[in-house]
C-alpha cells in the first residue's frame, strides 16, 4: 500500500509536469501532435526507470563508501548520458522496430530534468532500491500523462480563435494552468 | 400499418399547403424552349441538328454513344434558332438548343407504343434509353443504366416522399394518376426481376394512399401475381434521399461508396414512373415535366407541366404563375434544402427540376456564420451518422484524412446539418468543396501510386 | 565595446532565454511562489552560467570536438555541485526551499545551449557578456514572475508585508497553476511588447529611406 | 424598380431554410430553466444572494464585452453565454461569499476560461467550474463557509449524542452551529457522522425523511443545489425542449450512484448532495466542453461519476463535483474521437484484399 | 584508434580535474554545512528549553509508539546542571506529504512546545500550520502547533476536543496532532524507562508554563 501510495503521489497528486514545473520544454515543445506525446513520453518512462535502476545502487554501494557523495550530480548525469547512449545503441542493433518509434527522441532525452530529479530525489527521500524504482514509474507515466492531456487540448484547440497575444506558447501555459486547476482535484486523495 | 422512418434527420415547415390543393395545371403553350444539352448525369452528348433546322415534338436533337448518356428530344414544334452556350440551373453555362415555335411547323414525332410485359429485357431497356428518361427526383442519373443492374434486386421502392418543404408535384401526381405510378412500378419490377414493389408516400400525404392502394388492387399486373404495396413513412427530412428510404423500409444499409443495388434495391421517382409509362404506352420520350413553383413571393403557387426548356421567366410572362417582385429575395430551382439559388429566373426548367421557388423578404435570413457551440444538433440530425461539427473541424484544418474517416464522401448534402445549425455554420457548404478537395487529393495519389 | 553591450542585451529582451527562447523554463517557475527564491534561482543559474561559459571558451581549442558533449557536461556539473554545496554551507534555508532544483540547474537547457552556441565559439570576454546578459534576463523574469505571485497569492514582497492588512491573499497565485497562468501571460506581454517594437523599426525603416531622400533634395 | 429585380438577388448555397433555433435562444432555454432554482436561492437566503446572481451575471458580461473590446474582436454579449456562465457560478458557491470574490471569479470564469482560449465553444473548460475551482484555492476558507437558510434550525445536540465527551463536543458544535454557519450534509458526512446523526442534526424523524428533506431543498448548501425537485423540473426543461440530452445526465447520475453503491457510500445520499443533480444537468452538459459523439457522452458521465465517488470516498475534501467534471474536461478531445459508426460503414479491406483491389 | 585513446585521454583529465575541485570545495564547506545542521538544531532545541546548555543523541533507543510515525532524531536536553527534557524530530503522513515536527517534553511530562519543521501542505489551509501569524485563538493568539505547549502526554489529543483544528483543514490538524501525540508518547516511555522525573505531573508546573507563554 505504501508503494501504491508513492506511485500514486507521483503520477498525480504531485504531477511533476502540473504541479512541480519540471520538465517543461519537451512538454511544451513534444505536444503538438499526439503521438509524438506518446513517443517522448514513453522514451522517457523506459529511461526513467533504467537510470534510476542504475544510479541508485552507485549512490549507495559506490559513492556512500568511498564518502564521494558529492560527486552525485557529476556521476548521475555521466550515467545517463551514457546510458541513453547505450539505449539507442542496443534498441538500433537489436529492436529495430521500437528503435524506430523511440529513436528521434533518444538524444532529447539525455539532458531531460525529470529523469535527473527522479534520481536525485530518490535519493533525497531515503527511498529503498524498490521503492525507488515504483517512485520512477509513478513520475514518468505522470509525465506521459501531462504530455497526452495536452496534446489533446492542443488538438482541441486547432481551430480556436485565441486571440493574437496568446497565440503560441502562452495559451499553452494558460491551458497548462486549467490541466493543473482540475488536477488539484486530487490534492486531497492521498493522506 | 407501421410507419418507418430513419434516425436523425428534421422536420422543417412543411409549406405544402400553399399548393398542395391545387390540380397539375399544363402550360404547354409555349413560344420558345431552351433546352440544355447535358441534363443527365454521365458523359456529355453533341447536338444532332443545326440552326435552322425544323424540328418535330419528340424528335431527337442530341445523342452521343456511351453507357452514361441518354438523347435529348425537342420539347416542341419549331425552327431551331441557336445553339449556344446559356446559363443553367446549376449556375454554370451549357450547351443549349433553342427552339422557337412558329407557324407552320408542327406534329409529334413519338415513337411506336412498346408492351413492356412482353418485350425482352434489352428492347425495355433500348426503349426507356431511347425516350431519355433520366432520375427526375434529383440527380438525373440516365434510368437505363440503373434499371441494368449487375446484382438481384429484391425491391423496387417508388420514390413519393417529397420531404423538401413546398414541392406538391409528386403528391399531386400520386393523387391524379395513381394508375400510372402503379403500372411504372410494376415497369420498373419487371425489367429488374423484382419480387416487390414498394411505394414510399410520407405521412403528410396521407390522402394519396388510399388512390394508390386502389390503383395497386384494380391493377392487372396485380391480378398477374406481382406484389405491390404502399407504405408509410414519417414526415421527416430526408426521407426522400434513397439512404434514408432503404434504411427506413429494408432495415439495410446502403455500403458507404456503394449504391442501392448493393442491398438489391432500386429506388425510382414517382414522376420517373409515370414518365416510363409514358414511354411505353404512348412512345413519348421525356418532354415535358410536372413541377410546383412556390414561395413566399410568389402570388400564385401553382403545380404545372412545362415543356423541358421552359424558361421560368416566360411562364410568369404568360401567366402561369405570378411574382411578387416587391418581396422577391432570391429566386431557388428546387426545393429550399437541396436547391440552387440562381441570380435571375430566365433559365430553363430541366428533366430533374421539380420546383421553382420564389422566396420573399421574411424567409431569406442572411445568416451570419457565428462560432460553433458544439451543440451535437448537426450530429443528431444526420441521417447519415456523420459528425458534421468534427468534419468541418478537420476540413478546416486540413485534415483531409480525418475528413474521409468521418465520412466526407458518405455525406450526401442533404443540408440538414446546416439547416439545424444554432451558430448558422456553413456545413455542408464547407464539404460540399472539401469533397472535391478530398476528390483531387485522392486522384493525385492514385496517380502517384500508378507512376511508380 | 558596442558589441560586447548588444551581447548583454540580448539576453535581457530579444532573445531572452525564458520568454523568446522558451528553454530553461522548468526550474524556473518551480521556485517563483517567492522573491527571496526567485532571486536566489536567478544568481544561481547565473554563477554557473557565467563559469561554464568562461571555462568553456577559454579551453575551447584543447577540447576535442568528439568528446565535446561530456566534457562540456562535466564542467556545468561541477559548478552546479559548487554552487549546491556553497548554498547548502551559506544559506541553508533557501537552499532547502529550493530543493531539488539546484542540482537540476545542471540540465537546465539554457546552460547547455549557450554554451554550444556561444562560448564554444567565442572568445572570453564576449562569453562573459553573453553569460551576464542571459543570467540576468533569466533573472529578472523569475523576479518578476514571483514578485507577481507572492504579491498577490500572499500579500507580501520578499517576505515583508506590502498589501494592506484588509487584503485576503488569493491562493491561487502561489499554487502551481498560478504559476503557469502569470508566466503565460508574461510571455503575452513580452510578445506584445516585441511586436511592438518591431512595428516601430518597420516603420522607422520606411521612414529611413524618406528622410534620406528628403535630405538629397534639399 | 429602381434598379434591376436580377442585381437584388440573394445568392447562396443550398440550405436555403434554417431552423429557428440559435444560440441565444438556447442559452435563454438555460437561464429559463435556472430560474426556479435561482428564485428559490434567493427566497433561502435572501437580498444578499440576489445581490450575489447580479453582480455575477454583471461581471461576466461586462468581462466579456471588455475584453472582445481590446481584443478588437466582435461583441459576443448577445448570445447569452456569458449570462449562463454567470448566473451559474453565483449557483454554485456559498451563498454568502463576499461579492467582490463572486465577481473575480466571474471574471476569472470569462477572460481566462474562455476568452483566452478564442470564446464560445472554444473553450476547453467548463468556464464556471474553472472559476469555482479558481475561487477553492484562492480562498479555502470563505468558499467552504456555508450559511443556514433563512427559517433554518438545526438539533446540534444530536451531533453531541455522537462524541462520547461532553466538553469537547461543546467546543465543536459551538462552531458549528453558530447562527450563521452551518454544516452541509456533504461536510457532515465528510466529517464521520451517520446519515442518522444527519437526519436528526436537520430535525427529520428518519433517514426517509432526511431524503425527503434533501430532496425538497431544506438545507445548507449552494443556493443552485438546494432543491432537487427544482433542478429535475429545470433539467425536464432543457430535455424536452432538447437542448440537452438524456445521456450525460443519465450517466452521471447513474454511474454516482452505482459506484457509489458499490464502495459501500448510502447512493441516494450521495446522488442528492453535493451539486451531483445540478451538476449532472446544467454543467456537465455544457456544450463546448462535453464530447459530442453519444458513446463519448456516456463515457464522460461515467468518469465524472466515477471520480465524485473516489473523491468523496478517498479526498481529503468533500469536494468532488467540479473536480471531476473539470478532470473529464481535460479527456473530451480524446473522448470526442470515439464516434457512432457512419451510415453504410464498411471495414476496411484486408490488406491482402486490398493490394488484390488495388492491382486490378 | 589513437584518436580516441587521445579523446578519453582528454575526458579523463576533465574528469579529474572536475573531481579534485569539487573535492576541495567540499572540504572548504563541509564545516559550515556541518555546522549550520548543528547550530539549527542547537537553536531551535533553545527555544523548546530556554535553559538548554548541551544535548547527547539519543535517538537509537527511542522508539515510536505509532508504527505510522517515524522518529528521526530524539536528544535529551541538559542544562548546566540536570537533565531538562526530551526533545523529538518526528515525521509523520499529512494532507500532501510528509510533516516534520520537533516535540518538546519536560520531566515532567508537558510539552515545552511545537515546532513545524517542515510541512509541505496547501499554503493558507493546511499550510496554516507553519504561519506563524495564524491563530486557531485569536482572542489570546495562540497558532496552531502554540496550542500544544503545556499539555500533558496524557491528554487525548484529539481534534475538535481539546485540540482546536484549522479552519477547513481537518486532515493536516488530525495528522499534526497524531505527530506531537506520537512524539511525546515516545518520549514519555522513555523517560519512564530510565526512571527520569516524576511521573505524576504537578499542575502548577504546567500553569507556569501557560502563564510564560
Ligand atoms: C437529401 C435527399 C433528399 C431526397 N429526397 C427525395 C425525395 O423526397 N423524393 C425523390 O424522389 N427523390 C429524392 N431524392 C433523390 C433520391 O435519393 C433518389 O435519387 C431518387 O429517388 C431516385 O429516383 P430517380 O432516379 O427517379 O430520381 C433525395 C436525395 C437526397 C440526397
Ligand atoms: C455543480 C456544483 C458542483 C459542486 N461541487 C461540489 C463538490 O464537488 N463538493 C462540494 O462539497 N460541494 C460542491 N458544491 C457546492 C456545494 O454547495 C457544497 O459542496 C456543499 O458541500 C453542499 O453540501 P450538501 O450537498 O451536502 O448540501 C457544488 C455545487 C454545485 C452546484
Ligand atoms: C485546493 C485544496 C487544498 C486543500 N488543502 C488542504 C490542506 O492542506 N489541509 C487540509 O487539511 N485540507 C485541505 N483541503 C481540504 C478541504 O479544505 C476540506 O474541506 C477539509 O479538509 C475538510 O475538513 P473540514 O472542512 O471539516 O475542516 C484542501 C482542499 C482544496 C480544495
Ligand atoms: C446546456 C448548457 C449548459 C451550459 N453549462 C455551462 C456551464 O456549466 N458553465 C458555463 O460556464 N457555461 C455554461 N453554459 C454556457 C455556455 O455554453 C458556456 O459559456 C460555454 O462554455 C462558453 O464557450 C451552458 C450552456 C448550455 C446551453
Ligand atoms: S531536455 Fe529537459 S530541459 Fe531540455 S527541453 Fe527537454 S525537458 Fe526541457
Ligand atoms: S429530391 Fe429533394 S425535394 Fe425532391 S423529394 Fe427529394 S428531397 Fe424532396
Ligand atoms: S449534409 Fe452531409 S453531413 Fe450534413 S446532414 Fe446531410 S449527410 Fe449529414
Ligand atoms: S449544429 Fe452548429 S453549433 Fe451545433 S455542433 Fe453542429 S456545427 Fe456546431
Ligand atoms: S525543462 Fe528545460 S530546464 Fe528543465
Amino acid at each position: 500500500m505504501d508503494l501504491m501510495k508513492i506511485f500514486l503521489v507521483a503520477l498525480l497528486v504531485n504531477n511533476i509536469v502540473l504541479m512541480r514545473f519540471i520538465a517543461l520544454c519537451s512538454y511544451i515543445g513534444m505536444t503538438s501532435d499526439v503521438g509524438q506525446s506518446i513517443g517522448m513520453g514513453t522514451s522517457v518512462t523506459f529511461v526513467t526507470v533504467l537510470a534510476t535502476a542504475v544510479t541508485w545502487p552507485i549512490y549507495h554501494y559506490v559513492l556512500t563508501p568511498l564518502n564521494l557523495q558529492f560527486l552525485k550530480i557529476l556521476v548521475f548525469i555521466l550515467v545517463i548520458a551514457c546510458l541513453v547512449q547505450l539505449v539507442e545503441f542496443y534498441l538500433k542493433k537489436n529492436i529495430p522496430g521500437l528503435y524506430a518509434a523511440m529513436g528521434i527522441y533518444l538524444p532529447l532525452i539525455t539532458t531531460n530534468c525529470a529523469i535527473l530529479a527522479v534520481t536525485f530525489e530518490s535519493i533525497d527521500y531515503n527511498y529503498s532500491f524498490i521503492e525507488s524504482i515504483v517512485y520512477a514509474i509513478g513520475v514518468s507515466l505522470g509525465y506521459l500523462l501531462a504530455m497526452v492531456l495536452l496534446a489533446g487540448v492542443r488538438d482541441r484547440m486547432k481551430t480556436s480563435q485565441v486571440p493574437k497575444f496568446l497565440q503560441g506558447a502562452p495559451i499553452l501555459f494558460i491551458a497548462t494552468s486549467l490541466i493543473g486547476i482540475a488536477f488539484m482535484g486530487f490534492s486531497g486523495l492521498i493522506k | 400499418m407501421a410507419i418507418k422512418t430513419f434516425r436523425g434527420g428534421v422536420h422543417p415547415p412543411e409549406k405544402k399547403d400553399r399548393s398542395g390543393g391545387l390540380a397539375i395545371e399544363r402550360w404547354c403553350d409555349i413560344k420558345q424552349v431552351v433546352i440544355p444539352v447535358n441534363q443527365h448525369f454521365g458523359e456529355p452528348i453533341q447536338p444532332l441538328v443545326g440552326v435552322g433546322d425544323m424540328v418535330k415534338r419528340g424528335q431527337k436533337i442530341a445523342d452521343a454513344d456511351g453507357r452514361m448518356t441518354v438523347p435529348l428530344h425537342a420539347s416542341i414544334a419549331g425552327v431551331i434558332k441557336k445553339i449556344e452556350p446559356r446559363a443553367l440551373s446549376n449556375n454554370l453555362e451549357g450547351p443549349c438548343i433553342v427552339i422557337e415555335a412558329q407557324e407552320g411547323v408542327s406534329g409529334d414525332d413519338f415513337m411506336a407504343p412498346l408492351d413492356a410485359f412482353t418485350c425482352s429485357k434489352d428492347e425495355a431497356l433500348a426503349r426507356v434509353r431511347e425516350a431519355g428518361i433520366i432520375g427526375m427526383g434529383g440527380a438525373g442519373f440516365p434510368a437505363q443504366v440503373k434499371l441494368a443492374p449487375s446484382k438481384p434486386i429484391s425491391v423496387v421502392i417508388a420514390n413519393g416522399a417529397e420531404c423538401e418543404p413546398y414541392l406538391t408535384i409528386d403528391e399531386r401526381t400520386m393523387i391524379e394518376r395513381p394508375e400510372d405510378v402503379v403500372e411504372g412500378l410494376a415497369i420498373t419490377m419487371k425489367i429488374v426481376s423484382a419480387p416487390e414493389g414498394v411505394i414510399a408516400v410520407e405521412q403528410n400525404k396521407i390522402r394519396a394512399v388510399p388512390l394508390l392502394e386502389k390503383a395497386i388492387s384494380s391493377s392487372p399486373r396485380t391480378r398477374a401475381g406481382m406484389k405491390m404495396r404502399v407504405q408509410v413513412m414519417r414526415t421527416k427530412y430526408p426521407q426522400g434521399g434513397e439512404k434514408m428510404l432503404i434504411t427506413a423500409l429494408t432495415g439495410k444499409e446502403v455500403p458507404s461508396g456503394g449504391l442501392p443495388m448493393d442491398v438489391g434495391c432500386v429506388v425510382q421517382n414517382v414522376g420517373t414512373l409515370c414518365a416510363m409509362v409514358e414511354a411505353f404506352r404512348d412512345g413519348k420520350p421525356l418532354i415535358e415535366r410536372g413541377l410546383t413553383i412556390s414561395g413566399g413571393a410568389c402570388k400564385k403557387p401553382v403545380n404545372v407541366i412545362v415543356p423541358i426548356g421552359a424558361l421560368v421567366s416566360d411562364l410568369v410572362a404568360a401567366g402561369a404563375t405570378q411574382v411578387n417582385e416587391e418581396s422577391l429575395r432570391k429566386v431557388i430551382f428546387g426545393g429550399p434544402l437541396m436547391g440552387v439559388a440562381v441570380p435571375n429566373y430566365a433559365i430553363p426548367v430541366q428533366k430533374n427540376t421539380s420546383g421553382v421557388l420564389f422566396l420573399g423578404k421574411e424567409e431569406v435570413r442572411p445568416a451570419e456564420e457565428e462560432p460553433c457551440i458544439r451543440c451535437g444538433r448537426c450530429m443528431r440530425a444526420c441521417g447519415c451518422r456523420l459528425s458534421p461539427a468534427l468534419l468541418a473541424v478537420a476540413i478546416e484544418t486540413g485534415d483531409y484524412r480525418e475528413a474521409e474517416k468521418i465520412g466526407l464522401l458518405d455525406c450526401i448534402e442533404c443540408g440538414t446539418c446546416a439547416y439545424v445549425c444554432p451558430a448558422h455554420r456553413q456545413l455542408v457548404q464547407k464539404f460540399r468543396v472539401g469533397k472535391q478537395v478530398l476528390r483531387t487529393i485522392k486522384q493525385k495519389e492514385k496517380e502517384a501510386q500508378n507512376a511508380r | 565595446m558596442k558589441n560586447l553591450w548588444k551581447i548583454f542585451k540580448a539576453g535581457l529582451i530579444f532573445e531572452n532565454p525564458l520568454l523568446v527562447l522558451m528553454i530553461g523554463i522548468c526550474s524556473s517557475l518551480a521556485v517563483t511562489s517567492n522573491v527571496s527564491n526567485g532571486l536566489g534561482m536567478g544568481l544561481a543559474m547565473t554563477f554557473v552560467l557565467l563559469f561554464s561559459e568562461i571555462f568553456i571558451s577559454a579551453f575551447r581549442k584543447v577540447i576535442p570536438n568528439g568528446a565535446r558533449l561530456p566534457i562540456f557536461i562535466i564542467i556545468i556539473a561541477a559548478f552546479t555541485t559548487i554552487v549546491d554545496l556553497v548554498m547548502k554551507a551559506y544559506f541553508p534555508a533557501l537552499s532547502k526551499s529550493m530543493g531539488v532544483f539546484i542540482p537540476l540547474i545542471v540540465v537546465n537547457c539554457i546552460i547547455m545551449g549557450r554554451v554550444e552556441a556561444f562560448s564554444s565559439k567565442q572568445k572570453v570576454l564576449p562569453s562573459i557578456f553573453d553569460a551576464l546578459g542571459m543570467g540576468l534576463g533569466y533573472t529578472w523574469v523569475l523576479i518578476v514572475i514571483s514578485a507577481v505571485r507572492e504579491l498577490l497569492g500572499n500579500g507580501t514582497f520578499a517576505g515583508i508585508q506590502v498589501m494592506p492588512a484588509s487584503y485576503t491573499p488569493i491562493l491561487f497565485f502561489i499554487l502551481p497553476p498560478g504559476g503557469f497562468l502569470i508566466f503565460g501571460l508574461l510571455m503575452a506581454a513580452n510578445n506584445g511588447i516585441k511586436s511592438a517594437l518591431k512595428k516601430r523599426e518597420a516603420r522607422q525603416a520606411k521612414q529611413l529611406p524618406d528622410m534620406r531622400e528628403a535630405k538629397e533634395n534639399a | 424598380m429602381p434598379d434591376k429585380p436580377e442585381k437584388s438577388l440573394y445568392l447562396s448555397s443550398s440550405p436555403h431554410a434554417y431552423s429557428p433555433v440559435s444560440t441565444s435562444s438556447l442559452m435563454l432555454s438555460v437561464v429559463l430553466a435556472l430560474i426556479p432554482s435561482t428564485v428559490y436561492g434567493i427566497y433561502l437566503y435572501g437580498i444578499s444572494a440576489l445581490l450575489s446572481v447580479l453582480v455575477s451575471i454583471a461581471s461576466a458580461v461586462i468581462g466579456e464585452y471588455l475584453f472582445r473590446k481590446i481584443i478588437k474582436a466582435t461583441t459576443t454579449i448577445t448570445d447569452g453565454s456569458a449570462v449562463v456562465t454567470g448566473l451559474l457560478i453565483a449557483l454554485i458557491v456559498p451563498p454568502k461569499t463576499p461579492l467582490w470574490m463572486v465577481a473575480l471569479g466571474a471574471l476569472f470564469a470569462i477572460v481566462v476560461a474562455k476568452q483566452f482560449f478564442g470564446g464560445l465553444g472554444s473553450n476547453p473548460f467548463n468556464p464556471a467550474l474553472a472559476a469555482r475551482a479558481f475561487l477553492l484555492m484562492s480562498f479555502p476558507a470563505a468558499m467552504t463557509t456555508w450559511t443556514m437558510p433563512n427559517g433554518m434550525t438545526v438539533h446540534a445536540d444530536a451531533l453531541s449524542a455522537a462524541s462520547q465527551a461532553a466538553d469537547a463536543t461543546a467546543a465543536a458544535t459551538s462552531q458549528i452551529a453558530d447562527a450563521t454557519s452551518a454544516a452541509t450534509p456533504l461536510g457532515l458526512i465528510h466529517g464521520h457522522y451517520t446519515i442518522p446523526q444527519i437526519a436528526q442534526y436537520f430535525g427529520a424523524e428518519d433517514t426517509a425523511g432526511l431524503y425527503r428533506q434533501l430532496f425538497l431543498g431544506f438545507r445548507p448548501g449552494s443556493m443552485g443545489e438546494s432543491s432537487i425537485l427544482l433542478i429535475l423540473l429545470g433539467g425536464l426543461l432543457l430535455l424536452s425542449l432538447g437542448v440537452i440530452q438524456w445521456i450525460i445526465p443519465v450517466s452521471v447520475i447513474g454511474s454516482t450512484f452505482i459506484f457509489s453503491w458499490l464502495l459501500g457510500l448510502d447512493p441516494i445520499f450521495t446522488i442528492l448532495t453535493g451539486g451531483v443533480m445540478f451538476a449532472a444537468f446544467f454543467m456537465a452538459t455544457d456544450y463546448s466542453t462535453r464530447p459530442l459523439t453519444p458513446i463519448g457522452q456516456a463515457l464522460y458521465g461515467v468518469g465524472i461519476g466515477l471520480i465524485i465517488v473516489i473523491i468523496r470516498k478517498f479526498g481529503g475534501y468533500p469536494e468532488g463535483v467540479t473536480y471531476s467534471i473539470l478532470i473529464m474536461n481535460i479527456l473530451t478531445p480524446y473522448l470526442n474521437k470515439i464516434r457512432t459508426k457512419k451510415y453504410g460503414y464498411v471495414a476496411p479491406l484486408k490488406p491482402a484484399k486490398a493490394a488484390k483491389g488495388a492491382s486490378k | 584508434m589513437k584518436s580516441s585513446v587521445k579523446l578519453g585521454l582528454i575526458l579523463a583529465i576533465f574528469a579529474a580535474t572536475a573531481c579534485a575541485s569539487l573535492a576541495i570545495v567540499y572540504q572548504i564547506t563541509k564545516p559550515a554545512i556541518e555546522a549550520q545542521e548543528g547550530q539549527a538544531l542547537a537553536s531551535s532545541l533553545k527555544e523548546l528549553f530556554p535553559e538548554a546548555e548541551s544535548h547527547e543523541d539519543i535517538t537509537s533507543a527511542v522508539t515510536s509508539t505509532d508504527p505510522s510515525v517515524t522518529i528521526q532524531n530524539a536528544f535529551l536536553v541538559k542544562s548546566a546542571l540536570a537533565p531538562l527534557g526530551v526533545a523529538i524530530k518526528a515525521t509523520g503522513a499529512s494532507y500532501k506529504g510528509p510533516a516534520t515536527l520537533l516535540v518538546g517534553v519536560r520531566l515532567d511530562r508537558s510539552i515545552t512546545g511545537v515546532r513545524v519543521l517542515d510541512l509541505s501542505d496547501t499554503p493558507g489551509l493546511g499550510g496554516n500550520a507553519s504561519n506563524a501569524t495564524y491563530y486557531v485563538n485569536k482572542e489570546n493568539k495562540i497558532t496552531f502547533p502554540g496550542q500544544f505547549t503545556g499539555k500533558y502526554i496524557t491528554d487525548k489529543f484529539e481534534v475538535k476536543s481539546d485540540v482546536i483544528p484549522i479552519t477547513a483543514a481537518t486532515v493536516t490538524s488530525k495528522a499534526l496532532t497524531k505527530i506531537v501525540k506520537t512524539a511525546s508518547a515516545s518520549a514519555g516511555a522513555w523517560l519512564e524507562s530510565m526512571a527520569l522525573g516524576g511521573a505524576a505531573p504537578s499542575a502548577t508546573s504546567g500553569a507556569s508554563v501557560k502563564e510564560g507563554q
